[in-house]
């Protein structure tokens, strides 16, 4: 089975197109000595493969590279630059040679590798012509959902699911432990960084927020239909609260949250997700089989117009499942960025603090 | 060329891990590893990606079967290929590479907030995060007896 | 459990018992000490019961533990291991007495260490001797090993540390690299490792496999000291005399030559060894150690080093015996085993008397010493012409069976070696004691007569050819004695120091006996050298020569090649020489890595 | 002597759920922990969880034992749609050895953070090491391959924060957790692109049905890439020589507890998940698996045992002299799993729980010496036999175990390796075996003279006895080293049917 089209197309197009322009962009970040510079190249970085994973029919990948790569990552960057310092140092040619030759190397065999794959686009190739299909063909009968990708992600691979989430709520102990304590005291006060007469923003600020955090459950609850799911929401969930933060200063904010419920929100949302797996477990099912989330006495008491479509009433354990695990998600990915860039936020203040000082 | 052409992902990804690999590799400033490291692992999820494209596909939700868009998302392709390679009617991309890359790439965050954060503590520490200058400073470190508890 | 097996375990737990209890009242001298004198008789009392025993209806087995399938810690009483319990258990309750009085007359550090690791070695040296396998031997074996080595470094200076490495090294290493492989190579041929009547492997292994598991086995004995694994018993001669009378007669050598004659008697069988042709080369092997060894000793000035290589000459005996490829030299081997072990504690023991008592350890220091010291040069005498094996002395027995076994079996190399040997004995050994008896004090005219006084009084020890006794000092006189031998040994080495220049020049070093002179001092000239070297050329030519002619069993097709054997043996010397080289740099490298000055400024920050 | 298969740990509901919950548990406990009001709840959910994971690995063991693997099917979708949990004898012995590793250092750590991390960090601290906890279980137990890499960066993320945290007591904690994230994240990240390469040729991600479809393949360069991207990822986190860069600094400066715990479990798991990829995964007698053990994999194990024990001999830290030496018991392992017969494999697996204790039992007593003397390099321990006897004899035993002293068990894994390279005719691997562990008696040797034999000099600080707390799970430890020093039939069972639970079908 030819995989090209036999005439000109567009994806193909862009996708070269999308892939020189990252191929450029990792050029750059390898020759800047700039770290601001390599930091806001890597978002753009970031970006560029977000509008590619959206050529390539991957709206969720997307649009999580696109919060996280872009978003999350270039602020903690960002922090960390803050904390240390803003050049590189240029090492010595000699000392590049080893590097290279071990790249080569690797990129020798990927590509040596590559050739053996099956070309671009390949509908009949192993990779796409086995499980993949069998998602697709499955979803409808097994979770009644039209996003297979949210369907894959949080039912039948609900365990990797709850791996990365914990993954998640590592990296805020992780962070937390590293940078989450010491003189809290010396956090500065708002007015000294922003100034009363930033007004503008505060204003814009108030009015933001409110719709970003609306933004997130959108995305939360939208992501049965279309692209979403509890990541997304809950790193724009976090976006709103660092807005709250930068613009309010970090001490309002943590009076708001402080850290230690921040870090408890987290634990809880790990705790939800592995307690509804528990709790299907204690009605008879596996971990994590959500239709035996609720009792048989319970799933006749469920009306049928509570999920609109009489035809997918029997998912009805799928979807509350999904529903539940995503809000899991939610809290614990929100919570660990907001902890995160508590970690690095309040770190900043004391640096700065200690660099007036001097 | 048409073998150029279907293969070009798989190489273009492939430099750009190893673009992400040289950074990291060449690199002794901690916060430019730690960019590295993230292009590497971005760029492992975009070999995922390609893998996962099938010609003439959409994105993996569901299409009503039958309504306008599946029609006219079929319209574009040979029925034969869409009969073949569809389900009810439409063709899709691969959902299950994407479900791993979702993971991949909060795996990724994850191990860039821990990263820097120890980058954050080592400048802390030792006052540099050029990994020469901490060398040296480790192997004085090595010389002196360690703190009495 | 019989009482077969109960003696097992009590000849067991006694000494392990002991252990503890030493260690539990290691601040009370008295007691401890006395302890161990009770140990030592229960000990024995035990050990001579199991040798009425043996041989009364079947043999008592014991076993304690399977740790693996297929292996068992077992012990059984047979009659060889009941003769070695028998003698370790005797001489350890002498080597105690002995103990008591050097220790306190030494007023060495650690003692309770030292009572501590002396009772776990015999623990060690029971279960050799009882052990029903390989495996269990080996384990015992080991456990001997480092339970010595806090006695080898008992002096904790430099020189004992370097001396305890090259000691635990050599052992372990040994038995780790061949001893361990051989006893898995014959627990994967046999499927068991237990001490068989008559052979475990006959019938079991062909000809090389039995070649190469006998030399991994007897090499791996390296307590047996045979060469080239012999340097460590040289070198260990630093240690106290009671410890250097524990590695040469009671338990280590003695360990490492049990070992070979079971492996040999039990796990080969003589007929086995009769027909592998491993044998024969161990046993010119052996043969050359035992010249070599001799030749050695007769160089030696320190008393205690001309002892030390006197041993590893003597050991060679006893493999010798046990590779001969007739049961009679089992029995030889296994005499010759009990009776130098006795000969040489008495030798042992009286230098660390000379030493306590004059600071003497120098052969040309003791010169005319037999003058104040007579019993205990007169019992040097006795063991001395007891392991050259002179009527009426016990070796001459042992000695006389060996010969004759090596006759019998047609080994003339190996009857050659043992009757030059002994030779070459009467020359380095007996000499010591008749020229510290008949010659005059080394520095007669310039110490004070006082030190000949009291080192009479300080010295003890009494022996006949066959049974060492010790006179234990009354305790209340140590103290007295101890600074009247201290202050005596800082005499003498003045007065040593102020002779030295005056002595007229002689042909050999002083205090060597005239015969020595007479035999080896042509030897230090350069001609001799050259001599030996333009020898040493041509007879390397003559042998490649031969290779020509000579035919070889032809292991590979590569032995075909011309020159094979002068080569592959040229290389085999080479690698062996060098490799040599790095492991000694590791061994004697400065200890500069233990941080000794960095730490001890890092701990008093 | 244990007979598994009457084992019945816990009831029937628990059982049928048993492999989960051995996952779950210290997952459940880690969110408890770090909610915790005070250190000391948090360190009795931290023992509380350990403890229920054991008890939940050892109903597992029971299991497996009966009915040879245990398949636990999550979601309620069977594979290769869901993921399942996959245990065969080989998962049942690691699962226990991470298991019990992990009861007893939450035992230990009861006492070991108060003098380590401050105190406002307990929580967090017990909260990550069951994290790790859970990512090393998962990782056992799971069957899907792309699981295995989530659970790898469970187990992984939380601990280089945890090795950081050292940075109390010696700064050099820092720069060896940037180093361990930066080569563990590297590792993880080549495993998932063989991952990739391997799904790309299969089509699925769970191993056994990946093993079958491998088994019906051409072997493509695909398929060769991802084998050789596979091994190398997971060869950095086994600390495979010359990956092991990582490990000396990682296990010299974490706290004691996550020292502790790292050394007994992390390269093992990863040993363990590269086994079942070479073995099981990959089809073993395609010629190229087959050269990649004989000419790669065991001559890498066998330089890493030489060359790394040499480090240690050379080594001034004690740490290190121990982290070095875990490298190269990794290379012991890795020989007996080389030889590739069912004894040779036993005989590096049982090495592999062998080594496990011995190392626990070392960092544990090292830990409870050098927490009160804040000591690191050897001369600074000169004489501490006399002030923490109890200490010191442990660490002996331990050491001697390492050094493979006959009446323990060291003694015994090395017997059986030596046993199993003879029956398989690999006189090379002997000769290795022999040369390397004359090196560890070398290294042992220079640790005990510094303790025991050498007086410490005048006005150093004075050790203290570490307190019972420490003490007794320690002497446990000891006791075991002993005890199955005398009878191994426990060890040699579990390692017995792991090698042919992982040999099983090969020739």
């Amino acid at each position: 089975m030819t995989a090209l089209p036999s005439s000109f197309d567009v994806t193909l197009a862009l996708d070269i197109v999308l892939l020189v322009m990252l191929l450029v962009v990792a050029g750059a970040v390898a020759r800047t000595r700039s770290l601001l510079a390599a930091i806001i190249m890597f978002s753009v970085y970031s970006l560029i493969s977000a509008v590619w994973l959206v050529v390539m029919d991957a709206p969720d990948v997307a649009f999580t590279e696109a919060v996280v790569g872009a978003g999350v990552s270039t602020i903690i960057l960002l922090g960390a630059i803050l904390l240390t310092r803003g050049e590189a140092e240029r090492p010595d040619w000699r000392r590049l040679i080893a590097p290279a030759l071990a790249c080569i190397a690797v990129g020798g065999l990927l590509v040596f590798a590559a050739i053996g794959l099956p070309g671009l686009g390949d509908a009949a190739s192993p990779a796409n012509a086995y499980v993949g299909r069998a998602y697709l063909e499955a979803t409808p009968k097994d979770i009644g959902m039209p996003n297979v990708v949210t369907a894959v992600l949080s039912s039948y691979r609900s365990f990797d699911t709850l791996g990365e989430t914990t993954v998640i709520f590592a990296a805020g102990v992780g962070v937390a432990l590293m940078l989450g304590f010491g003189p809290r005291a010396s956090l500065a006060p708002p007015s000294a960084v922003i100034g009363d007469h930033h007004v503008v923003p505060r204003v814009a600020a108030k009015l933001l927020i409110p719709l970003v955090a609306l933004f997130a459950f959108y995305v939360q609850f939208h992501g049965d239909l279309g692209a979403g799911g509890g990541f997304q929401a809950g790193v724009i969930m976090a976006a709103a609260i660092i807005l709250h933060a930068l613009v309010f200063g970090l001490r309002e904010t943590m009076a708001a949250i402080p850290p230690r419920v921040a870090r408890s929100l987290a634990s809880l949302g790990v705790l939800l997700y592995a307690g509804i797996g528990v709790i299907c477990m204690m009605n008879g099912g596996g971990f994590l089989d959500y239709d035996y989330l609720f009792p048989p006495s319970v799933e006749q008491q469920i009306p049928g117009w509570l999920l609109g479509d009489s035809e997918h009433a029997h998912h009805w354990g799928q979807h509350f499942g999904i529903m539940l695990i995503e809000l899991g998600v939610l809290l614990t990915v929100s919570a660990t960025m907001v902890t995160i860039f508590y970690g690095f936020g309040g770190r900043t203040v004391e640096a700065a603090r200690q660099e007036a000082k001097q | 060329m048409s073998f150029f052409l279907s293969h070009f992902n798989y190489i273009a990804v492939a430099i750009l891990m190893m673009a992400g690999l040289f950074v990291l590799f060449s690199s002794g400033n901690l916060i430019k590893r730690m960019i590295g490291l993230a292009i590497f692992q971005t760029s492992t999820g975009l070999f995922y990606i390609s893998l996962a494209k099938v010609f003439g596909g959409t994105a993996a939700i569901a299409v009503e079967p039958g309504s306008s868009e599946a029609r006219e998302l079929a319209s574009r392709l040979d029925p034969a290929y869409v009969a073949q390679y569809g389900v009810d009617g439409v063709v899709y991309s691969n959902p299950l590479p994407h479900v791993l890359i979702l993971t991949a790439i909060v795996v990724g965050v994850a191990t860039l907030a821990v990263g820097l954060a120890i980058a954050v503590r080592v400048r802390e520490a030792f006052g540099s995060v050029e990994a020469d200058e901490i060398d040296v400073l480790s192997r004085v470190e090595a010389t002196q007896p360690g703190p009495q508890a | 459990m019989n009482t077969g097996e109960l003696l097992i375990f009590l000849a067991l737990a006694v000494p392990l018992f002991a252990a503890a209890a030493i260690y539990a009242v290691g601040r009370m001298p008295d007691v401890r000490e006395t302890l161990t004198i009770i140990a030592c008789i229960a000990l024995s009392v035990i050990t001579i019961s199991m040798f009425m025993r043996v041989g009364a209806g079947d043999p008592p087995t014991l076993t304690v533990a399977r740790p693996l399938a297929g292996l068992e810690i077992a012990f059984r009483l047979e009659p060889l291991g009941a003769l070695f319990a028998l003698m370790a258990s005797l001489l350890w309750g002498v080597n105690s007495l002995f103990s008591v009085g050097y220790m306190r007359g030494k007023r060495e550090a650690n003692q309770t260490r030292f009572y501590m690791c002396f009772a776990l070695a015999m623990f060690a040296v029971m279960g050799i001797a009882m052990a029903a396998n390989l495996f269990t031997l080996f384990i015992f074996y080991e456990v001997l090993t480092f339970s010595t080595y806090p006695l080898v470094t008992h002096t904790g200076d430099a020189r004992a540390r370097a001396a305890g490495r090259v000691y635990l090294a050599t052992l372990v290493g040994a038995s780790l690299v061949l001893f361990l492989p051989g006893i898995i190579g014959v627990q994967i041929v046999a499927g068991s490792t237990a001490f068989t009547q008559g052979g475990l492997l006959p019938g079991r292994v062909d000809a090389t496999t039995g070649d190469i598991l006998l030399l991994l086995l007897v090499f791996g004995a390296a307590k047996a000291a045979l060469m080239p694994l012999h340097g460590w018993l040289p070198s260990a001669m630093v240690a106290p005399a009671p410890v250097s009378a524990l590695l040469h007669a009671v338990a280590v050598v003695k360990a490492g030559v049990f070992a070979i004659l079971k492996v040999s008697a039990y796990i080969f069988g003589p007929d086995l060894i009769s027909t592998l042709p491993a044998a024969t080369w161990l046993l010119w092997i052996a043969a050359g150690t035992i010249v070599i060894a001799s030749v050695i000793a007769m160089t030696k000035d320190d008393l205690k080093s001309r002892l030390a290589w006197s041993t590893v000459g003597q050991l060679a005996y006893v493999t010798s015996a046990a590779l001969l490829p007739a049961a009679a030299g089992l029995v030889a081997g296994g005499l010759h085993m009990l009776v130098h072990a006795f000969a040489k504690i008495t030798l042992f023991m009286c230098a660390g008397a000379i030493y306590v008592a004059t600071g003497a350890s120098k052969v040309s220091e003791m010169r005319g010493l037999g003058r104040s010291m007579p019993i205990v040069f007169s019992c040097f005498l006795i063991g001395a012409l007891c392991v050259i094996g002179l009527p009426p002395f016990a070796g001459m027995w042992s000695k006389f069976l060996l010969i004759k076994a090596a006759f019998g079996t047609r080994e003339w190399f190996t009857a050659a070696a043992m009757v030059i040997s002994s030779l070459l004995g009467l020359l380095y050994l007996a000499p010591v004691a008749l020229r510290a008896c008949w010659s005059r004090l080394a520095m007669d005219r310039h110490a004070p007569s006082s030190v000949r006084r009291r080192a009479r009084t300080g010295c003890c020890g009494a022996d006949d050819h066959s049974c060492s006794m010790c006179r234990a000092v009354p305790a209340g006189g140590w103290r007295r004695q101890l600074s009247c031998a201290n202050r005596g040994e800082g005499a003498m080495s003045e007065g040593t120091q102020d002779v030295a220049p005056k002595e007229k020049p002689q042909l050999g070093e002083p205090g060597e006996h005239p015969l020595s002179v007479l035999l080896f001092s042509w030897m230090r000239g350069k001609l001799f050298f050259r001599l030996l070297m333009a020898g040493l050329s041509a007879l390397g030519a003559v042998l490649i020569a031969l290779e020509v002619v000579l035919s070889h069993r032809p292991v590979t097709s590569l032995v075909n090649m011309p020159g094979f054997f002068g080569i592959f043996g040229f290389l085999a010397f080479g690698i062996a020489v060098l490799s040599g080289w790095p492991f000694g740099k590791l061994m004697r490298r400065p200890e500069d890595y233990y941080d000794t000055r960095s730490g001890e400024a890092g701990r008093d920050r | 002597m244990i007979a598994f298969e009457t084992l019945h740990a816990a009831p029937p509901a628990l059982t049928a759920h048993a492999p989960l919950l051995m996952v779950v548990a210290p997952l459940i406990a880690a969110c408890a922990a770090a909610l915790a009001p005070s250190a000391r709840v948090s360190w009795m959910i931290s023992v509380t969880g350990s403890v229920f994971a054991a008890w939940m690995a050892l109903a597992v063991a029971g299991e497996v034992a009966r009915r040879g693997v245990v398949d636990y099917v999550i979601g309620g979708f069977a594979p290769p749609l869901g993921i399942a949990l996959h245990i065969d004898g080989l998962g049942v012995m690691v699962a226990l050895l991470v298991s019990s590793a992990g009861v007893m250092a939450s035992l230990y750590s009861g006492h070991s953070l108060t003098t380590e991390v401050g105190a406002e960090k307990h929580t967090l601290v017990q909260s990550g090491f069951l994290l790790c906890q859970t990512g090393l279980l998962g990782l056992v137990a799971t069957g899907d391959a792309f699981n295995a890499f989530v659970f790898l960066e469970v187990s992984s993320i939380g601990t280089y924060a945890l090795v950081a945290i050292g940075e109390k007591r010696d700064r050099r904690a820092l720069p060896a957790a940037f180093n361990y994230l930066i080569m563990g994240t590297i590792g993880a990240t080549f495993y998932v692109i063989g991952i990739g390469f391997l799904y790309a040729a299969t089509g699925t991600l769970n191993m056994a049905d990946m093993a079958a479809r491998l088994a019906t393949l051409d072997d493509s360069s695909v398929v060769q890439a991802g084998f050789a991207f596979v091994v190398v990822g997971l060869g950095i986190k086994a600390a495979m020589f010359p990956l092991h860069g990582w490990l000396p600094g990682a296990y010299s400066y974490a706290p004691s507890l996550i020292s502790i715990f790292l050394a007994a479990t992390a390269t093992k798991t990863s040993i363990y998940l590269m086994a079942r990829f070479v073995f099981d995964v990959f089809p073993y007698g395609a010629a190229f698996g087959q050269a990649f053990v004989t000419w790669v994999l065991a001559p890498l194990a066998a330089t890493g045992a030489i060359v790394c024990s040499l480090q240690a001999v050379f080594e001034k830290e004690i740490r290190r002299i121990l982290a070095f030496s875990s490298v190269a018991q990794v290379g012991f392992i890795l020989l007996g799993l080389s030889l590739a017969t069912v004894g040779g494999a036993s005989a590096g697996l049982f090495y592999l729980g062998a080594h496990a204790l011995i190392k626990i039992t070392l960092f544990m007593a090292l830990g409870g010496v050098a927490l009160s003397l804040g000591a690191r390099r050897l001369g600074e321990f000169a004489g501490v036999a006399r002030e923490a006897p109890w200490s010191a004899t442990a660490f002996a035993i331990g050491a001697a175990s390492l050094a493979g002293v006959p009446l323990t068990l060291g003694f015994l894994a090395k017997w059986r390796l030596i046993e199993a390279a003879l029956q398989a005719g690999a006189i090379w691997v002997v000769v290795v075996l022999a040369i390397a562990s004359l090196l560890t008696f070398l290294y042992v040797g220079r640790m005990l003279e510094a303790i025991f034999f050498r007086a410490a000099p005048a006005g150093a600080p004075r050790a203290r006895e570490a307190p019972v707390g420490v003490l007794a799970p320690l002497w446990v430890l000891a006791g075991l080293n002993i005890w199955f020093g005398l009878d191994a039939s426990l060890p040699e069972q579990l390692a017995n049917s792991a090698a042919r639970a992982l040999l099983g079908a090969a020739p």
